[in-house]
């Protein structure tokens, strides 16, 4: 992790795409996450039932012409429950991936630029955070504040936080040491500077590498908090609660455990894929690894 | 000598670690909503009844000095006593150890055991059809949330085949054989992804090795490849893989809180749940901060592992 | 490829070596029974937890009287009593030969420490307010019991026969909290905690019921476990299923026998009479009216369950039908809305309990509601948080809970309790009922206290929780309904 | 006889062809130098030989080796002849052995695989091949690891490793290159004894024409996957056919510079007065002293106005510290710098960031100097911020001035480092360090990472910005003929002080310290190795 490679060149975006649909990792995760994405945006404005819309009366309908999944216990449209848990799960990652990397990469970056005790207290501080395994963490968390999205955002982002912060903190130290960052202190500009000007920039690839991957675990994280009832709570549906609701009805309505399990499964392979081609791409030295 | 020292340093950072998750494990306890004692009583319970128990319970005093007492009951090995249950938290700690640690320890077996040899196997045949199926799995491996994988297994060995029990534990006095029967199906879901990290780790770490210079040079000895592969290859491939089998440690905690409440094994990661709707604090407090201890102790392991397998740790604290 | 396929086989013959069954249940002189909750600890006068009585009524404890499975009063530890005309003296004749488990006698001292402990300062026993009305207790021999009442007191007998008015003695008392000591027809064996309790068939009951060798309680919180646990036959039985949705398979399968038998638990929706807008009889009314019982009757229990229209167990005797005051009528709902000022509706807050009942009820009801323009926040609350903002602190909108508790319709005549309802001709009805003493004259109050209650639309009144049980076809003797919280295994055995 | 005999060897990678029509042969017992610039090809052609080519290499044409047709031989066969009857030792002595394995099993391995030697039967052999690299076995236990040595001892161990069996034929790929000049000569003396001694060949391939003056009886010369020129040693330096040739000895034989020795400013520019850098180690054991390094000991001198001046050193001996030192990016521990009469850790940030302008750097690496993300203009004007209130058309015009100093255009402004050549971007890091018309450049091994053709180029370049502008340099190097070739007066450091210093050809010539002297003569010197050869013949 120490070892940032520096990319050739700023990729343009031409060159960007040109090695990109060479890349079959990148190509199969673009293509699952876009539809994963379009599926999200799509059920801002359209969805095939309205999915607070109960039907108790057609509750547990296997999957149909005019359901497509099937419907629910309540009689909601699964595939429409599924369309809108993609919205929901998506969010929550996005913003647990923002958190994790505004606060935790300029601590990093800091904690690189400044020595001594500031950049200790830093480092100790995530080091601390990571001794909190993840989901206990977001239990405690929500057992305080109550369960909910927006906590949930919250306490995955904080997890982001020292991920984002170490990585950042170890790129930024390599950076530090190339001569580059020499010249630029021989230029006069402070450590600030630096840090905006040069730093950040050539640590972009990896961070956006380490988002995405983040940003699947998220997902994942997300899934397993409303699976204890701890994530996004309903009205609004949510891939992880629906799984604990199906879970009883295995028997008779295998299909509720089915498609969101597969809806994980997919976005989150989708995401891994992407970030792979990602690295690829960004980091040609790696590229024999796939 | 600087082993020693090496050694002192890092146990020094651990135990300062682990005081202030002490600190910070107590305070989140303080803030979390409801009282243990309305919740022990029950709506009906009169205020004076309430009173007393408060009193018996030891919540009225300062909560600094709460603090203290806890913390110094925890240097002495004495955790408190449990709010609901009556019973010494270590007591109850200590009988759900013995399910959540021997199934942490048997995923972990079971994950290393496959993850290994798959991994090195995709490496020796890099970029081949055996390559690319083996990545092809363990991407699918790593997306397949661990409870879903869950509900799965128990559909299919416990509801269909009634090859095992769907859950629960059979308890070590009847036998271990029975007891590895209730963990079978829990450690297997949990090492599924973590194998699939594993593997891949193992698999790159080993790529990146086989493109060091040593390798050629053991090469132009005449040593034949799979010899290379075994004998410098995955020792040397073994170091980022031990980081991540330290990192993956507090996942594995994190697991086990899941994959605990699908089989109801009555393990660490139900107690927390438990605790937690209890409110049985005191059992919060210690839980937490053993867990949150064993996952330091856990690194600290793994940084004493790195200076056996890589005998340039030691030599590093020169420069 | 030869690396992945034996590992993939050794997987598989693992499993095939732990393949032969988990069939081989506990025998015929054994039962596994399966519950919800783990009790917090054992001892039934120190803890309102219905999983404490679940497991040691009658099993392990005794009390003067019991009440068996029909709610009657029946003599237990009390072979007899007679009652002062005044209905102030109540005098017990107990049981001779009667031993505690761990071997010493029961006598009226142990009564008297008994009832004195439930009821001194020191108590921590939560249903304190059933001793309330006594003022002494005396031994008058070592098999009499005298019991003097402040006031006459109807339920006198049935509160002596609650969980919580278990027979304890003095040596044991401090310790049945983990280790109880009772007089009943099981003793305690051992408990792991977070997974069972263990009985077995004491050798000192005093009694003539021939019980099961082995008893076991097995606490499975997670419905999708529960259903597992059933159907692998880990478990012989779960009188308190908590899935309802699982019934009908259940009922399909030869293997089990199902019963839907009736609680104690009227669920409803309760209101903050207090806080506006629900302060307004019309905006109560109107809820009234936009939710449909039967579809959360079939939508969250699976169509178990039986719709009320009023605070009242529909199997007591002065249960009147009152679900049709408000039947199901969005349009008159949202009209009345419209009176009370609230035709674009409101916003509000439903917190729920982590019961399925009430999660799964308050979506419904969200969705229900949504129809006439209100528009409700759906908050989950654990129990703990549940108690305090909600319970004590009254800091709420609406709420669902079931109230478990038998005949406590008198809850509303309460000054303080978490409604905030305020009736003095509901009060005046309560207090003519406890100085009432005919049955008949009794009813009649009871329903109309029933009336008035469906008339200020207090509460929204769902429905009265159904007792999903499901157990082994070859068990007998489980109780069908549930009067009080209990498991009593005194009539279980196997069929055979 | 031919031991080796490579002939029409073709070679492609992934499609891209490498080696065109490679005709080579080594005799039994001969030494055969193949020199060429990096990327000619003369690794792949000596892997080729070994058959260690990666695996999409693909390989046409016959390589004999004692009249057995290696491309035809089954891996298990070519197993049996490697490290047995041929072995190579490789550039990077720091990366060519196991870390987490002993010098001795490293060294046994081979003996244990082909000749399933005992236990104790390897361990005296071990020890035996350790004193005869000049390891002595009481001093290198064959217990220790690799990181536990330095860089020269480490390629002894290599060089163990290759000599275990008794090789007909001895493959070294660069094998100084990465050690400083005093090791370099120790170790060829070793290759060239230990080849006499067995009899073996040796193919030793350089970049270096010095080192295969001295070392080899035939020279070859690779030129873009092409053996351009084959001939005797003393054939070829006497009577070099082809231009390349012609060229690589040229650039070779650097040409001293006309040293300045008098100044007309009698102020200096830079005074260095007892200047430490020390840092601290850490803790030996948990209750012993503190343990410090010197790493700039008590260094003191002077750099004139317009002074060209040099500081030689091997690897570690605190050259670069100095260089940051002076550059103000590192505080010193004690002393004081004086640039331009101002006290340089004096000064307030604002004073310093004037006085920079005066002060500029060209570091080594032509790789690692730019960030990739920002185009040639932007980089080059970077310290135009030290100067104030710059219009955009003064910027624009100081640009394609410094640009035009070194060579290249405006239009170059527009473009990323990642298009231009090693050598061009060194040009650009001079520009940069020209553009705001600093007094001094500290120029940190700026022509090390070169190839010898294009160091020319760049050291002239240096030459003529100085006359141009009237600069003074501190030119860091290892390299004493860089040194010569453009510097006035020379510091020589060793072990963080400065043993010795003087005019540049005077301390060549007649070097006074015994380091000076160690390091004079273990440069290899084309030229005198040149004479010797003739003398000989």
């Amino acid at each position: 992790m120490s070892e940032i490679e520096l990319p050739g060149a700023r990729e343009s975006w031409h060159d960007f795409l040109a090695k990109a649909v060479h890349n079959r990792s990148f190509t199969i995760g673009a293509i699952i996450t876009g539809f994963v994405l379009l599926m999200a945006l799509l059920s801002f404005v359209w969805t095939p039932f309205d999915v607070t819309e109960m039907d108790i009366p057609g509750k547990l309908k296997w999957p149909n012409s005019q359901h497509w999944l099937g419907t629910d216990h309540f009689g909601r449209d699964v595939f429409s429950m599924l369309m809108v848990g993609a919205r929901n799960s998506i969010a929550v990652a996005i913003v647990a991936v923002s958190i994790g990397m505004a606060i935790g990469v300029p601590l990093g970056a800091a904690a690189a630029a400044s020595k001594g005790i500031f950049s200790d207290v830093i480092m100790r501080a995530n080091d601390f955070i990571f001794a909190f395994p993840s989901l206990l963490l977001a239990i405690l968390f929500t057992a305080i504040f109550g369960p909910s999205a927006i906590n949930a955002m919250i306490a995955i982002g904080i997890f982001n936080i020292p991920v984002f912060a170490r990585l950042a903190h170890g790129g930024s130290l390599a950076l530090w040491q190339r001569e580059f960052i020499f010249s630029a202190r021989t230029s006069g500009k402070g450590p600030v500077r630096i840090t905006i000007e040069h730093i950040l920039p050539n640590l972009m690839n990896i961070m956006i590498v380490q988002g995405t991957i983040q940003f699947s675990l998220g997902i994942l994280i997300e899934a397993g908090l409303s699976y204890l009832g701890l994530g996004t709570q309903p009205p609004d549906p949510s891939w992880g609660k629906m799984l604990s609701e199906a879970q009883t009805m295995m028997g008779f309505a295998p299909y509720l455990a089915i498609f969101p399990g597969l809806a994980i499964v997919i976005t989150v392979l989708g995401l891994n894929l992407l970030g792979d081609g990602l690295r690829d791409i960004f980091d040609p030295k790696l590229r024999r690894k796939r | 000598m600087l082993t020693t020292l090496f050694f002192l340093r890092r146990t020094g950072f651990a135990a300062i670690t682990l005081l202030i998750a002490s600190v910070v494990i107590f305070g989140i306890t303080q803030v979390l909503p409801g009282d243990p004692a309305e919740l022990i009583l029950g709506i009906n319970a009169q205020e004076d009844t309430l009173a007393a128990l408060r009193e018996q319970m030891g919540l009225n005093a300062p909560v600094w000095q709460q603090y203290m007492h806890w913390i110094g009951g925890i240097i002495t090995g004495d955790f408190g006593k449990s709010y609901t249950y009556s019973v010494p938290v270590s007591e109850l700690i200590g009988a759900r150890l013995w399910i959540s640690l021997p199934l942490a320890i048997m995923s972990l077996l079971l994950s290393t055991a496959i993850a290994i040899p798959v991994g090195v196997l995709a490496a020796s045949r890099h970029n081949k059809a055996t390559d690319v199926s083996i990545m092809g799995a363990t991407q699918l491996g790593i997306a397949i949330p661990n409870f879903w994988f869950a509900m799965l297994l128990v559909m299919i060995f416990a509801i269909k085949l009634r090859w095992v029990p769907a859950g629960g534990f059979a308890g070590w006095e009847n036998g271990i054989f029975n007891g590895f029967k209730s963990l079978l199906l829990p450690a297997i879901a949990l090492a599924l992804p973590q194998a699939s990290i594993l593997a891949r780790i193992m698999r790159s770490a080993l790529l990146d090795v086989l493109a060091e210079d040593y390798m050629r040079t053991a090469r132009a000895k005449g040593l034949p490849r799979s010899m290379v592969l075994w004998r410098h290859g995955v020792r040397n491939a073994f170091i980022p893989v031990l980081t991540i089998m330290g990192l993956q440690f507090s996942f594995l905690i994190a697991g086990t809180i899941i994959i605990e409440n699908i089989f109801y094994l009555p393990g660490l990661g139900r107690l927390i749940f438990q605790a937690i709707t209890q409110r049985d604090l005191i059992v919060l407090q210690g839980l937490v901060l053993l867990l949150v201890g064993l996952v330091i102790f856990i690194n600290l392991l793994v940084d004493i592992a790195y200076s056996i397998v890589d005998p340039r740790i030691k030599g590093a604290f020169h420069e | 490829m030869k690396i992945i396929k034996t590992g993939l086989a050794g997987a598989v013959a693992a499993l095939a070596m732990f393949a032969f069954s988990t069939q081989g249940m506990a025998g015929k002189d054994a039962v596994t029974l399966g519950m919800v909750l783990e009790p917090t600890h054992l001892d039934p006068t120190a803890g309102a937890a219905a999983a404490i009585d679940e497991v040691l009524y009658a099993n392990v404890f005794e009390g003067l009287t019991r009440i068996n499975s029909k709610g009657e009063v029946k003599p237990a530890l009390a072979e007899s009593w007679t009652v002062s005309d005044d209905g102030l003296v109540y005098t017990f004749k107990l049981h001779s030969g009667v031993k505690f488990h761990d071997g010493s006698d029961f006598n009226a001292d142990d009564v008297v420490f008994s009832l004195n402990r439930a009821r001194g300062e020191k108590s921590v026993n939560a249903q304190k307010a059933l001793f309330k009305a006594i003022d002494k207790v005396e031994a008058v021999d070592p098999l009499t019991v005298k019991l003097t009442l402040k006031s006459p007191n109807g339920s006198m007998l049935f509160n002596l026969g609650w969980g919580d008015a278990v027979m304890v003695a003095p040596e044991s008392a401090d310790g049945n909290k983990t280790k109880p000591v009772g007089t009943g027809p099981f003793k305690f064996v051992k408990w792991v905690k977070g997974d069972r309790v263990e009985l077995a068939r004491s050798d000192k009951y005093w009694g003539s019921a021939r019980v099961l060798g082995k008893a076991t309680f097995k606490f499975i919180s997670d419905p999708a476990a529960a259903f597992s646990a059933v159907m692998a036959g880990d478990v012989d039985g779960f009188p308190n299923f908590p899935a309802p949705e699982n019934m009908d398979q259940f009922r399909s399968d030869p293997r089990f026998k199902v019963v839907i038998g009736s609680t104690e638990g009227e669920t409803i929706m309760s209101i903050n009479n207090a806080k506006p807008p629900f302060d307004n009889l019309k905006v109560r009314r109107a809820m009234a009216y936009a939710i449909n019982r039967q579809s959360i009757i079939d939508g969250a229990m699976f169509g178990n369950g039986t719709p009320i229209g009023s605070h009242f167990a529909p199997h007591h005797p002065a249960y009147i039908d009152l679900t049709g005051q408000y039947a199901y009528d969005p349009a008159k709902a949202k009209a009345l809305l419209k009176e009370a000022g609230f035709a674009n509706g409101f916003k509000a807050t439903l917190k729920l309990p982590p019961p399925s009942y009430a999660r799964r009820g308050g979506e419904i009801i969200a969705a229900e509601l949504k129809k006439v323009g209100i528009d409700l926040k759906i908050i989950p609350v654990e129990w703990g948080p549940w108690i305090k903002d909600v319970f004590k602190a009254t800091n709420y909108d609406l709420t669902i809970v079931s109230h478990t508790e038998p005949m406590d319709i008198g809850i509303y005549a309460r000054d303080k309790y978490y409604f905030n309802y305020k009736s003095d001709a509901f009060k005046a009805v309560i207090a003519e009922l406890n100085r009432t003493s005919d049955s008949k004259a009794r009813y009649a109050l009871m329903g109309k206290a029933q009336k008035i209650l469906a008339d200020d639309a207090v509460n929204v009144f769902l429905f009265q929780l159904a007792k999903t049980g499901v157990w082994n076809a070859k068990l007998k003797g489980l109780w069908e309904n549930a009067p009080v919280q209990a498991n009593d295994l005194t009539g279980v055995s196997w069929a055979d | 006889m031919a031991l080796l005999e490579i002939e029409k060897l073709n070679l492609s990678i992934g499609g891209t062809p490498i080696l065109r029509d490679i005709d080579l042969q080594v005799d039994a017992g001969e030494s055969v130098g193949l020199v060429g610039e990096s990327g000619s090809g003369k690794s792949i052609t000596s892997l080729s030989a070994m058959r260690l080519l990666p695996q999409s290499a693909k390989l046409a044409g016959s390589i004999r080796f004692n009249g057995c047709e290696l491309t035809q031989l089954s891996e298990q066969r070519m197993c049996h002849l490697r490290g047995r009857d041929m072995a190579m030792v490789f550039q990077e002595p720091m990366t060519a052995l196991n870390p987490v394995k002993t010098i001795g099993s490293q060294i046994a391995e081979s003996l244990q695989f082909h000749l399933k030697m005992s236990r104790a039967n390897t361990e005296t052999r071990v020890l035996k091949l350790l004193d005869r690299v000049g390891l002595d076995p009481a001093k290198f236990s064959p217990d220790r690891y690799p990181h536990e040595l330095s860089g020269g001892q480490r390629q002894r161990v290599v060089i163990a490793i290759a000599i275990a069996l008794d090789p007909k034929l001895l493959i070294a790929d660069e094998p100084t290159t990465a050690l400083d000049v005093t090791t370099q000569e120790k170790i060829l003396d070793l290759l060239k004894e230990l080849a006499g001694e067995n009899k073996s060949s040796l193919l030793l391939i350089t970049h270096d024409l010095a080192v295969v003056a001295q070392m080899a009886e035939r020279v070859a010369v690779m030129k873009d996957g092409e053996i351009v020129e084959t001939a005797s040693t003393l054939d070829f330096f006497r009577n070099m056919q082809h231009p390349y040739s012609k060229k690589l000895l040229a650039a070779s034989m650097l040409k001293p510079k006309a040293e300045k020795t008098h100044f007309e400013d009698s102020k200096p520019l830079m005074r260095v007065d007892h200047l430490v850098r020390r840092y601290r180690l850490p803790r030996k054991s948990l209750f012993g002293p503190a343990q410090f390094l010197d790493a700039v000991n008590n260094v003191s001198f002077e750099i004139e106005q317009g002074e060209s001046i040099g500081l030689v050193g091997e690897s570690g001996c605190g050259k670069s510290t100095l260089a940051r030192t002076l550059l103000a990016l590192n505080k010193p521990s004690d002393g004081r710098v004086e640039f331009l009469e101002h006290d340089l850790f004096g000064l307030s940030k604002s004073e310093l960031r004037s006085i920079r302008r005066n002060m500029q750097v060209v570091f080594q690496d032509p790789y690692g100097s730019f960030n990739p993300r920002h185009k040639i203009g932007r980089l080059i004007s970077e310290p135009l911020q030290l100067l104030e209130h710059i219009s955009s058309s003064q910027r624009h015009r100081l640009i394609a001035a410094a640009l035009e100093d070194v060579g290249l255009t405006i239009d170059d402004a527009d473009r990323y480092p990642h298009e231009f050549s090693g050598g061009q971007r060194q040009r650009i890091a001079i520009a940069r360090a020209i553009i705001t018309e600093p007094k001094l450049i500290i120029a940190d091994e700026p022509v090390s990472a070169l190839d010898v053709s294009i160091r020319e180029q760049v050291l002239d370049l240096l030459n003529a910005l100085a006359e141009r502008h009237g600069l003074s340099y501190l030119f860091i190097s290892h390299d004493l003929h860089v040194v010569r070739a453009v510097t006035d007066r020379v510091l020589v450091m060793y072990r963080g002080k400065i043993v010795e210093q003087g005019v540049t050809s005077q301390v060549f010539d007649n070097p006074q310290h015994e380091y000076t002297k160690q390091l004079l003569a273990a440069t290899p010197d084309l030229a005198k190795t040149l004479e010797q050869l003739e003398a000989e013949a």
